[in-house]
């Protein structure tokens, strides 16, 4: 489906927010993703990922600037059309509870910021934490800020910044890097807390016919693109991640 | 441009309304795919490889792109056949287009097991073999790589079903007409070529394979040079119907195939960068014949060779 | 990033003071290119494959081109040995980098005539031998696809002279670790590969292949996997310094040849992209070794293997 | 060499001009050619052969769409830089004569244009012909034009137009379509005239390495990149063309 980007405009170092059109056509949930086509033609061979980070008249996604495809897609003009695959995967289960956080990592902030407004439209209360390098990478307007040097709000990890807050009646939503994730998980565990993680993986279809995407859980191979990327935490194998 | 065109395809005594098929791995077990396109729209398709018993498949990572193309090593990942019967099958048994079952196993009898299973289901139309998966009494080296071994599966085969049987070949061997004529002997209706080349990429972060499973096989438009070669070395030396595949991505590509000898071909990667990309080839193809007079897409099997 | 990293590489006692040398055929004789780079920036340079006598080479159209690769059918083209000794080596001859002479002929006498008289030449550093050439001998099915005939031709070649030789060889096999095993058999100094993948493309406009000499070698980016992939085979299971070839495009594929086991790299259709592209790869490289504090490039041949 | 975008427009139907700013590096003579790399990624593979249509502070080539890579490069904005190398190729030897004629079909003007400015340049008088399909296709802004169809100018092929002109003090300078080259070549042997032509052929290196262009002349195999693209008429095997 090809739809009309609106803006394609840099955020914060090297994130930049993409604003599509939205038809009207569908509907989606907070952690579900589109597969995008960087080009019209062969090359990047593969549709790139990327989780919803607005939804409504207009689609959002906010991506940083990773690769040969993510430069490609910084490229692109208002105007121009993108052809997307979606909304795809499973999204976050929506349950509340004494104490939802959400907490992110560097550009894992993304599928976040749509379940923010999923959350608030339900009037579910929760608490945000996102950490990231620097000051520089920061492009989130709500929750509290951790900065591995400082340079903006907390100084430290994301984790140190949030693991007080955490107890057995926390429901955390959580999307990063894995080591960030799988250390969350053992804080987790440890305080017999929930958490639901979105995942990422090399994808080629995204809608589950190529089996490339998988993960190791507890209950054998599990497919990234349509049985996630939203997990819970105690199926995976954190170690083989 | 209105005019008709005839897209018909007979293989043995079935006959498919167009000459596209979707290539298996690519295509799931079909019902996903029924989101994106009418599947009746499909000459046919063709499923995931169907193993005796359910296959976890290799650990992740199982892919990676390369310039214009892509390596798995999704080791075969695969439901098994009774599951497929039982589970899949029934989803898909109500469609107005051709099953093909894709199968392996890693001996001989594996195959006729599975095989002899599949023979029961009305609902598929043929068999396609995929004899690139590693053969245990030969420690391990591929079947399809030794023409005896593919001769002595594919008549083995045969004895156990009278649906049309296809042996999908792998391209990397030195000669792949003679592994395409022991298909032949061995009386089997078709040859499908090609599967995944071979291939390898290190990530030079780690220092390693960048797929667990080390290698992995090449597969997408980068190859669709090699694949239509090969069909038109097996047109010209095999007199065996041939399904064509590798990298095909558009009308102009799954043409190349039909000249070069295909008399059907299969979408496969393709399928992943546009899920009804078939939908457009088969449209594309129709152009083609329009424009050029031609009434029946039969006309132009193998017609390079012809007017070489 | 100012550190100071060895790039320097032996092969026998020959030192290349970087592993990048450019490929047959996609560098002319080395003299087109002085416009564009300082030639002795490079680890050295392989001229274009000479044979006995001048070749007119095969009829246009002779290239095409393909999903991140080409087609080339040249046909071997070249000035043939003798005038390439007289008019091409003078202008070459004060550089300060090595000069690789690549060599083919019909049959094994060819080769020897060929050996012989560039034996001659001090300004020669080794002699690479394109077995991806038809054997008149044996039908015009390639010298390089039987092991027997490699370990015959690379001996007699091997006594004809004193300089290093490497046998390049062609992918187009089966098991290309027993091609390789035969060059080492006969005592050659390395291996280099991959050589073209055989391929077709057909002009659906004409409905004929596309290049006169109908298959041309595919060669570019889009063959990269394939070459890793063997390179890694060969080093895993022969004996041999292996000298890694076949769409090396940057810094990172040149990486991964080496760490699948190349001891050098050449580069090749990707001086057609950019006429100074081994320079930038160079530095490259250069640069990963100094951002992961590697001292010599030497460190990481193969090192895909150990830590795999 | 990476030079930066001027301007890049539609001059007529599928025509496009590109203006490429001029760092002042270098000279060209009229028939030299640039190869153009059309993405600064590997696809397409190859770089693009195009003539210089003008020379002087900016660099003009006008190309006609007609596949991927013409495609692409009409895509490129404004500010953009592109990687170009060149000038390339023998050019057009520029001699007086009585009579000389410029004569193009189609695209085949490109070259041209430059041509005459040279001529000019040295006060040779000339004339000039150019032959179209349709009005839609017209993209120059001298000389007496034909088209296939009558829509502009005279009603008819570039040759009709031009054939009654030629004599045995005729010099051409011609560059188009191969038929077209083809036929007034017959013409000028038959009349006696002299003629420059300037070919097309498939190239990956433009620089000579390749050996990927030849076309098969009376002196045997001949590069269309550094041993051309202009040749002397009578040395061409027009019949393999
Ligand atoms: C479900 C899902 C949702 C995602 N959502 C977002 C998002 O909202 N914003 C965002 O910026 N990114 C997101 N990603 C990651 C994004 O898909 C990759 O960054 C992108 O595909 C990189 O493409 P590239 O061509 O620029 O990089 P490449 O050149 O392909 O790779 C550059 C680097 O990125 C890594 N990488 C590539 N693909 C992936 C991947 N699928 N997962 C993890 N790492 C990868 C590579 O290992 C490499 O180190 C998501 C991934 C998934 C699976
Ligand atoms: C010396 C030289 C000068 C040229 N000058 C100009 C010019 O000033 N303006 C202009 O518009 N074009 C010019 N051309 C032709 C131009 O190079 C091709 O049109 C262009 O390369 C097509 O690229 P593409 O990717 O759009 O088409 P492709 O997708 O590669 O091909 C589309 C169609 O164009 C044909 N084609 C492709 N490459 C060539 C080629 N090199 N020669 C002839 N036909 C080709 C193909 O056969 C096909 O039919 C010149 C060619 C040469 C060799
Ligand atoms: C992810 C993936 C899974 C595949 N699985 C199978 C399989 O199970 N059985 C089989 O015979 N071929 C399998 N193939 C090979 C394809 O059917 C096809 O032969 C090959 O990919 C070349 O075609 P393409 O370039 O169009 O993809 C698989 C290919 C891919 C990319
Ligand atoms: C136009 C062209 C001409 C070539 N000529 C020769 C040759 O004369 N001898 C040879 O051994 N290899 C020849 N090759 C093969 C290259 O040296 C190289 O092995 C191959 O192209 C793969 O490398 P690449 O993908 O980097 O181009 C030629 C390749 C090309 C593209
Ligand atoms: S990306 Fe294909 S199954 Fe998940
Ligand atoms: S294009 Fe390479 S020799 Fe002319």
């Amino acid at each position: 489906m090809k739809l009309q980007i609106l803006q394609n405009e840099q955020i914060a170092g090297s994130v930049m927010s993409i604003k599509i059109d939205n038809p009207g056509l569908f509907t989606a949930r907070a952690g579900q993703f589109f597969m995008v086509k960087i080009n019209d033609f062969n090359y990047p061979f593969l549709r790139r990922p990327f989780s919803i980070t607005y939804f409504k008249d207009y689609i959002e996604i906010v991506y940083k600037i990773v690769g040969e495809g993510t430069s490609m897609l910084a490229k692109k003009q208002k105007g121009e059309f993108i052809d997307m695959i979606g909304p795809l995967g499973n999204g976050f289960e929506i349950v509340n509870s004494k104490k939802i956080l959400l907490v992110g990592g560097g550009i894992g902030f993304a599928p976040l910021r749509f379940l923010k407004e999923e959350l608030k439209g339900r009037s579910f209360d929760f608490d945000s934490f996102f950490g990231f390098n620097t000051k520089d990478e920061v492009c989130v307007d709500f929750g509290n800020i951790a900065t591995m040097d400082g340079s903006y709000g907390y100084k430290g990890s994301v984790i140190d910044l949030v693991k007080d807050v955490i107890d057995e009646e926390t429901l955390i939503y959580a999307c990063g890097p894995s080591v960030v994730l799988s250390k969350l998980s053992d804080i987790c565990l440890e305080k017999n807390a929930k958490m639901q993680v979105s995942l990422e993986s090399r994808m080629a279809c995204g809608i589950g016919v190529c089996l490339g995407c998988v993960i190791e859980t507890k209950n054998g191979m599990k497919k990234v693109c349509d049985e996630g990327p939203v997990f819970d935490y105690k199926e995976i194998l954190w170690e083989k991640m | 441009m209105g005019k008709n065109v005839n897209l018909a395809v007979k293989l043995g005594n079935i006959i498919f309304k167009n000459p596209i098929l979707t290539a298996s791995g690519t295509f799931g077990y079909g019902l996903e795919y029924q989101k994106y396109m009418d599947l009746n729209e499909l000459g046919g398709f063709i499923v995931k490889g169907l193993s005796l018993s359910e296959k976890q498949g290799n650990k992740p990572p199982r892919i990676i792109e390369t310039p214009c193309g892509m390596l798995n090593a999704i080791g075969l990942q695969n439901v098994g056949v009774d599951k497929f019967i039982a589970e899949k099958l029934p989803y898909i048994n109500n469609l107005n287009t051709h099953i093909i079952a894709n199968i392996y196993g890693t001996k001989d009898e594996e195959f006729i097991e599975i095989t002899q299973r599949l023979n029961k289901e009305e609902i598929i139309s043929a068999i396609e073999v995929n004899v690139s998966c590693p053969n245990v009494a030969e420690g391990g080296s591929l079947f399809g790589k030794n023409p005896d071994n593919v001769f002595k599966l594919t008549s083995s085969i045969k004895q156990n079903t009278d649906k049309p049987v296809i042996v999908k070949l792998t391209p990397n061997v030195t000669d792949i007409t003679l592994i395409a004529q022991a298909a032949k002997d061995a009386k089997a209706d078709a040859v499908s070529l090609i599967n995944t080349i071979t291939g390898m990429v290190i990530d030079t972060k780690t220092k390693k394979p960048y797929l667990d499973n080390k290698t992995g096989g090449l597969s997408g438009a980068a190859i669709y040079p090699v694949g239509v070669r090969m069909v038109y070395e097996v047109f010209e030396n095999v007199d065996i119907p041939i399904i064509g595949v590798g990298g095909i991505y558009n009308a102009d590509v799954a043409l190349q195939y039909i000249m070069a000898g295909a008399s059907l071909i299969e979408i496969g990667s393709a399928n992943f960068t546009q899920p009804d990309i078939s939908i457009d080839i088969i449209k594309g193809i129709r152009r083609y014949l329009a424009d050029e007079n031609i009434e029946s897409v039969s006309n132009l099997v193998g017609i390079a060779h012809s007017s070489g």
